[in-house]
């Protein structure tokens, strides 16, 4: 019996796919995949997060979550993905079973918004610090015009142009 | 006078009375009770009282029947039966009312009725002239003792009065058959008539084979090892006030009849018997209480050992070939001892007897919480390991100075029991000092008139042993001591007592000006006197949390120190060296966390006091003079009592913790002035006695060895310290290795550099150690890593630490340097190349310490905690001002303490030309080298005046900025941020020499101390607890008596 | 942020005269150290820059670590906002006079970047920028050549923005307040 | 006395430029052993002047105000203390104020002045560099001290003069070549005090930036930086007149300096650095074993 049976047997397979000899990939629920995670460690062998991973697909209002694993042992990857409300991205962490997940989440949490319950450190600033627009990660967000607005126009006339005109505000400035 | 019969056939008759009484009354039988033992005690003290004043000349004879002596029975009173029957009813009227005020156990009329029997039995012996009658009175002792033992009804105690019924019926056996034995050889039963008979008697074997029959039951009464297991169960088991009673009176009456019957039986062996029996029993019992964990056990074998003692001392007494001078000597000594344990050891068990619990645990922190309870437990506890001024010490002094040398190990024996004892005693007195207890019950009157006899006893004591040993104490020195204990009695509002302390000891300084010549003592006198006054100004602002005995006690360590300091006599000096010890002890031991340390500094102190003392005891005379001495034991015994006050390596292990957690303001006299007292003492040692030795050059080699390493490896240590007060302990003891090392040198350079940097380290020693306790009054910790940055809150601390620190790590312009110098310039001179490596060696390494202190407490960053910490308080600041300037001042004049130096060691002969001689350009200058001191400073602060100005003229625009205005890795800061680096600075340096901080001899210490406990515990299971064992200890060992002292050995 | 931790006054405006102005500014021109702190992908190639191949300190340059001590900030690359906040504290604790080199594109006008949520566009508005080196990266030789231009700069005395940045600090601090909202550090950095 | 105090001032001057020129030297001769031009041997005296003329400073308090004078003054101290020329009037400076126990603990004033600053500045790189400083001192100066000792025990004297007396009379009777092994050990233990590779642990630029001076700026950092280059010098002078016979005239001074002041840099440009670990190991094992040679020699001699 190889291992697609056996999580099968136990949890909610949506899809499960062998990409190459040690490339599986599987496709659960929001609900199975925790404990389908636990399985995979405790009994499986992937004992190592590798990454988690956040893809926003905006059409289906999902954001699709995965969790790449590694046996060591045995040499092979397993990614378990699940779809993830976008209108309503409330999850849970993995920080009990993988510590380092924490950054992981973390970093997911600022770029996506994506709440991870019981996390303890989600809500410091990893990257972004003040950040005050919606997460920058999300397809929704339009990125350029966010920085013409903050960081000014990025297509100068001329190099000379550029300089000029911040000699002019400078100068505007001095005569107040 | 009182007719003896009196006291026993009334209280004869009374005690049964009192038993028909109670049926009627209990009331009336208790008054009855009281009336006839008052009627005792008084009766008893008139004999006492006409034998001391001269009233009666000669003994009382009681001829009872009117028969003559020889054939009827009669009483015997002289001096010391009176003496000793005066002690048993003051000792029982004491244990009654303690027991009256506790409640008499049920059936009273049956305790009462014992009681008195056994104080009559306990009085019978001690009178009786007649060897029969006294196995009569034996008897009724010891049924007494069997029932009150049995009173308590407890399972142990009733344990314990069988055992104690099984071997007193063997015991009475044995003396039963030895006097019916004495009256088939000599036809009398009269004990002066068999006296007198056994002159003009050829001794046989078979009468010595007699006599020893008797004594052997005697013995197994008097508890000697190792057929005492029954007598510390009682010990154990009974009721403490029985214990102290019997213990108190009874025993004694036992002891008194040993000696009379072995002066009047004329024992050839009674000198053998008594030094292996005595000192056997002494030794054993003090290791055995070495671990023990019972109360009443533990003065249980601290009763069998003081019992051994004054066996011991009996056989000395009673040995003919001694000199008439040292028998009467230790007939003092026995006296004294009688007394000071009857007292002592039965306040300790009336004390027991307050506390509920056994376990010795369960006594922590009682002392805290009930002062007078406090009073009496240190007044007996101090009395019985013979601290000065309790009789004890005075007792333990005569003796060992009336012992004759041929018999020193018995010397040696006396002094490692002592220390063995102090080691117990001190860890229960540790236990029960630390911590705050419970408040416990309140029946402390008998105990407490127990301990002011003795505090009145040993006053008597110490005149009379000045008296006996012709010993002049300085009576000025007397009246201030007392003075001190004055202001201690009547308990002045603390200000009041620092004022008071600081008149008294600007009166002394006043009186002993004249002292200070320039010799040896005057130069330490004044450096004891000024630096005491300076050091006791320091102390004002915290004095209100200080002990109400603080004052008191420092002011007794000064006066001790001044005794010291003018000793003409090694006794003399080693009088108040016991006193200083233990008054230091005393103030040790009021800091909070310093129980631990206390007990380890008692320990070690006195250790080396009795070291001293059997140094001095083999010295040929007692004088401070030169002493022709051969061998090297005598310099070793005497210097290493010195050493120990200097913490001199492996003697140091006190040192951090006793500096450390002492109170802050004793610190400064302890490290500043008390280890000076050692350098002192160590001087006059090799001045006197190692000079003149033939080893004194190899000796001396070995301890300047001693000296550098103790340098070199309390420096290292003190590198890795955390605690400010620590920190400095090390430093101190480092720095006074480097003293030693001096002295050791012995060249007029040597000496030189030692005795400035004697001044010297108490100049900026006794400053670190008093800003060190302003820093702690502060900012409240002694923590290194929690202070930091205090420079901008305490400047004037700062400049003074900071001068303090560059004259200890003796950077040029400042005092500290010209010690440094003169002491390479001597080793170089001597050409010890190997030591003056080390000594380098060590002196570089104190740069790190140095800066750690400077660092930690003053720089770096701020912390929030310390924020309002302000500038010492005003003494402290006042103080530390004089001994800035002074270094300052040396600094720049070094002739100020060159020249004072150089006129004491003109008075020395051999360190006359000193070496030093001074020129104008070149300052001072030696056979190898020269310094000028005057331009070290002028160029310095002269150079440095117009670097500032320069630079102020020409730098660039400078800016003041803050705390967090520090330049790190770009990162944003954060208001909680605490950059300061505090902790372990040196934790690479300690990778490095990890091998060679390895707590080498503190474990070697610890572990003579639990490998002497595990062997005391082997040694404890000979006591089976099992009455049929002890009884065949019992038969064998009086076999053994029998077999081997039979026979005119 | 806490008054009793920090220094928060402003720096004063410095006059720029004296008898040794001229040796003062050759001798500033021939010793130019430079703090080392990289911000971006062009700290790899300021790293060369002082090696055996091109050797800055043939020119009086080196590298320091502490910005109390350095002559140079050079901003080598692309800048974040969360660095910038970083650049402005090491900026300011640097010891007047004092130069900023930009390296790369992206402090020109964000380079690749430009579109990013979290690159800035234009280091002009938040530092005086003394000297552009453009390239993406700049080779060493390009940074050599924008130094030995930085020296003839000062040499001539014209080199000058840590003099406009005192004067108008409001007007930059201004700038720089705009993009980090939350200014968690003192009013100046000393 | 004022002549001698202002030759001794133009010694001063002098000591200070000779610093500056070594430092710049030994910039340059490390440069061209890397295989480039570096800077110019005068770029000390630019870097001097740069730093000595910058606008603004900071400050953390007095100590540190204080600091750069005190490493001047004890670099300056020592360097007038140890008589260049001996029984010469004008060069033999200040050294009547003192032999050579004097010299050894002024040299610490400075390092002990600086190191306060540098604490005060209450930067945690400041505290780490001064501690490892005064750990490598600990190390280097036991095989200093038993050098000196069996200079200072052979010769009867501690004065720096007397030595220098003592090895008067030709080439061999140098202490270099009469004692070698106590030179070799001094000579190690030379590294160390420059603190240059594998030495290096004080600033130790990869690890704690630069060390204690991290706060230093502008004018109180030229102050540091000369008083360090006098101090150099105070040692190399030291070190010629106790292993190479001193000199009889400045000539001789400069070019016996000079071969001093080259042997720790050809050591330094070939080596990586130690741990403090390591180096204070390394003090107390090889140099001080080589030490203990001669001074067994001597013990046994005696």
């Amino acid at each position: 019996m190889n291992i697609i049976e056996r999580l099968k047997e136990r949890f909610e397979v949506l899809i499960a796919e062998k990409k190459r000899k040690d490339l599986l990939i599987i496709e659960t629920t929001k609900k199975g995949l925790i404990p389908m995670l636990f399985y995979l460690k405790e009994y499986e062998g992937y004992r190592t997060l590798t990454l988690i991973s956040c893809v926003d697909w905006i059409e289906d209002k999902k954001f699709q979550m995965s969790y790449i694993l590694w046996n060591f042992r045995m040499k092979a990857n397993i990614i378990v993905k699940f779809m993830l409300d976008r209108e309503n991205p409330d999850f849970e962490t993995v920080y009990k079973l993988w510590p380092q997940a924490e950054a992981y989440e973390r970093e997911i949490h600022e770029m996506f918004g994506v709440n991870f319950e019981g996390n303890p450190t989600q809500n410091e600033e990893l990257i972004l610090e003040d950040w005050d627009n919606i997460p920058p990660m999300r397809r929704d967000f339009d990125t350029l015009k966010y920085s013409m607005e903050k960081f000014g126009e990025r297509e100068p006339k001329s190099r000379i142009n550029i300089r000029k005109e911040i000699s002019e505000q400078y100068d505007e400035w001095r005569r107040k | 006078m009182v007719n003896p019969i009196l006291i026993i056939a009334i209280t004869l008759a009374s005690a049964f009375f009192i038993g028909i009484l109670q049926v009627y009354s209990k009331l009336w039988a208790k008054v009855f009770f009281f009336l006839v033992l008052i009627f005792d005690f008084v009766a008893a003290g008139a004999n006492f009282y006409g034998f001391l004043s001269g009233k009666i000349t000669s003994p009382i004879l009681v001829k009872i029947g009117g028969f003559p002596p020889p054939i009827g029975i009669n009483l015997f009173v002289g001096k010391a039966e009176a003496a000793m029957g005066f002690l048993i009813f003051t000792i029982t009227l004491l244990g009654a009312y303690h027991l009256a005020r506790r409640g008499i156990p049920e059936p009273q009329g049956k305790a009462m009725v014992l009681f008195l029997l056994l104080s009559l039995g306990a009085a019978g012996i001690t009178f009786t002239g007649d060897f029969f009658n006294l196995f009569v009175f034996i008897e009724i002792t010891s049924i007494a003792a069997y029932g009150l033992v049995a009173s308590a009804k407890t399972e142990k105690s009733l344990e314990a009065a069988f055992k104690y019924m099984v071997i007193g019926s063997i015991s009475s056996t044995f003396i039963l058959l030895g006097v019916v034995f004495l009256y088939k050889a000599t036809g009398s039963l009269n004990m002066l008539d068999i006296a007198k008979k056994v002159k003009t008697f050829p001794l046989t074997p078979v009468f010595s084979l007699i006599s020893l029959v008797f004594f052997a039951g005697l013995l197994i009464e008097l508890e000697v090892f190792p057929i005492n297991g029954w007598a510390l169960d009682v010990y154990q088991g009974a009721d403490p006030v029985v214990v102290a009673v019997l213990t108190g009176a009874a025993v004694k009456a036992f002891y008194l009849i040993f000696i009379k019957a072995g002066g009047y039986l004329a024992l050839p062996s009674f000198f053998q018997l008594s030094l292996i029996f005595g000192g056997g029993t002494y030794l054993v019992s003090q290791f055995l209480a070495w671990r023990q964990r019972d109360v009443r056990r533990l003065l249980g074998y601290s009763s069998v050992a003081q019992l051994g003692l004054l066996i011991l001392s009996a056989g000395f007494f009673l040995n003919n070939s001694l000199p008439s001078s040292s028998r009467h000597f230790i007939a003092l000594a026995i006296v004294l001892f009688v007394f000071n344990h009857s007292f002592a050891k039965s306040s300790l068990f009336l004390l027991v007897d307050n506390v509920e619990t056994r376990e010795m645990e369960g006594w922590k922190g009682i002392l805290k919480r009930n002062p007078l309870f406090k009073f009496i437990f240190s007044t007996s506890v101090f009395s019985i390991t013979g601290v000065p001024p309790f009789p004890g010490f005075w007792a333990k002094l005569l003796l060992i100075f009336a012992i004759p040398k041929e018999y020193a190990w018995v010397v040696g024996l006396i002094l490692l029991g002592a220390v063995a004892e102090i080691v117990y005693y001190f860890r229960f007195y540790r236990i029960a000092s630390d911590g705050e207890g419970e408040k416990v019950k309140k029946n402390l009157a008998s105990p407490l008139a127990a301990s002011l006899i003795l505090i009145t006893g040993g006053g008597v004591a110490w005149s009379m042993f000045s008296g006996y040993m012709g010993i002049m104490f300085n009576s000025l020195i007397i009246v201030f001591l007392m003075v001190a204990a004055a202001i201690y009695i009547f308990g002045f509002s603390k200000p009041l007592q620092w004022t008071a302390s600081l008149v008294l000891l600007g009166y002394g300084i006043y009186r002993f000006l004249p002292s200070m010549k320039a010799n040896l003592h005057g130069f330490f006198l004044a450096l004891v006197f000024f630096g005491g006054a300076i050091l006791l100004f320091a102390t004002y602002p915290t004095s209100k949390r200080l002990s109400w005995s603080f004052y008191p006690a420092y002011l007794v360590v000064i006066f001790s120190l001044v005794g010291i300091a003018l000793s003409t006599s090694w006794l003399n000096l080693f009088v108040y060296w016991e006193l200083m010890s233990w008054s230091s002890f005393l103030l040790v031991n009021m800091g909070k966390k310093a129980k631990r340390a206390a007990w380890i500094y008692a320990i070690f102190s006195s250790a080396g006091a009795y070291s001293m003392l059997a140094g001095i005891y083999l010295l040929p005379k007692l004088s401070i003079s030169k002493i022709g001495v051969t061998g090297v034991l005598i310099p070793v015994l005497l210097i290493t009592g010195f050493l120990v006050k200097m913490a001199t390596s492996p003697l140091h292990i006190w040192a951090r913790d006793a500096y450390g957690e002492s109170p802050d303001e004793f610190t400064p006299l302890l490290s500043g002035i008390m280890s000076k007292i050692g350098v002192f003492g160590s001087a006059l040692v090799f001045l006197y006695v190692i000079a003149n030795i033939s080893s004194g050059p190899a000796l001396r080699y070995g301890l300047a060895w001693l000296g550098v390493l103790t340098a070199f490896f309390m420096t290292l240590l003190a590198v890795f310290q955390e605690d400010l007060k620590k920190l400095l302990a090390y430093s101190s003891v480092g720095q006074v290795g480097y003293i030693l090392l001096g002295l050791a040198i012995a060249t007029p350079l040597g000496w030189n550099a030692a005795l400035y940097h004697t001044v010297d380290h108490f100049i900026f020693k006794g400053l670190l150690f008093v800003a060190a306790a302003g820093i702690i009054y502060r900012v409240g910790t002694s923590y290194l890593p929690h202070m930091g940055g205090l420079i901008r809150r305490m400047p004037l601390t700062f400049l003074a630490v900071l001068i303090a620190i560059i004259s200890l790590a003796g950077i040029p312009p400042m005092a500290g340097f010209a010690g440094k110098w003169l002491l390479y310039s001597a080793l170089i001179e001597k050409q010890w190349v190997f030591i003056t490596v080390v000594a380098f060696l060590a002196s570089t390494l104190a740069f790190l310490y140095c800066f750690k202190i400077l660092h930690t407490v003053f720089l770096g960053q701020l912390q929030d905690e310390n924020k309002n910490a302000r500038e010492v308080p005003f003494p402290i600041a006042a103080a530390e001002t004089i001994l800035l300037v002074a270094t300052v001042a040396i600094g720049a004049f070094p002739r100020l303490l060159l020249d004072p130096i150089n006129k004491v060691l003109n008075k020395i002969p051999g360190m006359k030309n000193s070496g030093l001689f001074y020129e104008k350009t070149l300052g001072a200058v030696s056979k190898l080298g020269h310094w000028n001191a005057l331009f070290l400073m002028v160029f310095t602060v002269g150079s440095f005046i117009f670097a500032l100005i320069f630079f102020a003229l020409t730098s660039a625009r400078v800016r003041e900025v803050k705390q967090l205005d520090v330049g790190y890795a770009g990162e944003v800061p954060r208001q909680v941020e605490d950059l300061h680096f505090g902790y372990d600075l040196y934790a690479h340096f300690r990778r490095t020499v990890k091998w060679l901080i390895y707590p080498l001899v503190s474990k070697i210490w610890k572990g003579i101390y639990e490998w002497t406990g595990t062997f005391a515990e082997v040694l404890r299971r000979f006591y089976t607890g099992n009455i049929n064992t002890y009884a065949a200890y019992v038969i064998l060992i009086s076999i053994l008596i029998l077999h081997f002292f039979a026979g005119g050995k | 942020m806490g008054k009793d931790k920090f220094l928060n006054e402003k720096p004063e405006k410095l006059t720029y005269s004296g008898v040794f102005k001229k040796i003062d500014n050759w001798a500033r021109a021939r010793s130019l150290w430079v703090v080392a702190y990289g911000t971006g992908c062009g700290a790899i190639e300021l790293r060369p820059t002082f090696t055996s191949r091109f050797d800055a300190e043939r020119f009086g340059m080196r590298m320091v670590g502490t910005p109390r001590q350095a002559d140079v900030i050079v901003v080598s690359g692309y800048l974040t906002v969360k660095t910038l906040k970083r650049v402005i504290r090491v900026y300011e604790q640097m010891q007047s006079p004092k130069y900023v080199v930009a390296l790369g594109a992206c402090p020109i006008n964000g380079g690749m970047y430009y579109d990013s949520y979290n690159a800035i566009n234009r280091l002009d508005l938040y530092l005086p920028v003394d000297i552009w080196v453009t390239g993406c990266m700049p080779r060493p030789e390009a940074i050599l050549a924008g130094f030995k231009r930085l020296q003839e700069l000062i040499d001539d005395g014209k080199a000058d923005g840590w003099k406009k940045y005192i004067e108008a600090l409001d007007w930059y601090r201004g700038n720089q307040r705009k993009i980090i909202k939350n200014w968690r550090m003192p009013n100046y950095n000393w | 006395m004022g002549v001698k105090i202002f030759y001794a001032f133009i010694a001063l001057i002098g000591g200070i430029a000779y610093g500056l020129l070594l430092g710049g030297i030994s910039r340059k001769i490390t440069a061209r052993m890397q295989n480039r031009r570096g800077p110019t041997v005068f770029q000390n005296f630019i870097d001097v002047w740069k730093l000595f003329r910058k606008k603004t400073a900071i400050s953390h308090g007095v100590m540190f105000y204080l600091a750069p004078i005190f490493r001047l003054l004890g670099g300056a101290g020592t360097f007038l203390l140890v008589p260049i020329v001996v029984g010469n009037f004008y060069l033999s400076n200040f050294s009547f104020g003192g032999d050579l126990i004097v010299i050894m603990y002024f040299m610490v004033m400075g390092c002990l002045g600086m190191a306060l600053g540098a604490a005060e500045s209450g930067h945690p790189h400041a505290p780490i560099g001064v501690t490892r400083g005064l750990a490598q001192m600990a190390g280097q100066e036991l095989p200093f001290i038993i050098s000196v000792v069996v200079l200072m025990i052979v010769d009867k004297t501690t004065s720096v003069e007397g030595i220098v007396m003592a090895q008067q009379g030709g080439i061999l009777h140098w202490h270099i070549f009469t004692y070698p092994f106590a030179a070799i050990a001094a000579f190690i233990s030379l590294l160390g005090m420059m603190t240059s590779y594998p030495f290096e642990i004080v600033m130790a630029p990869q690890e704690i930036a630069i060390g204690p001076p991290t706060e230093f700026s502008s004018t109180f950092l030229s102050y540091m930086f000369s008083g360090r280059s006098v101090f150099a010098v105070a040692k190399y002078v030291l070190f010629m007149d106790l292993f190479l016979g001193g000199a009889t005239n400045l000539l001789w001074a400069f070019l016996k300096t000079f071969l001093i002041f080259l042997w720790p840099l050809f050591i330094t440009d070939v080596f990586p650095r130690f741990k403090l670990e390591q180096s204070v190991s390394f003090f107390w094992t090889w140099p001080t074993l080589i030490g203990l040679i001669d001074l067994l020699r001597i013990y046994i001699v005696r």
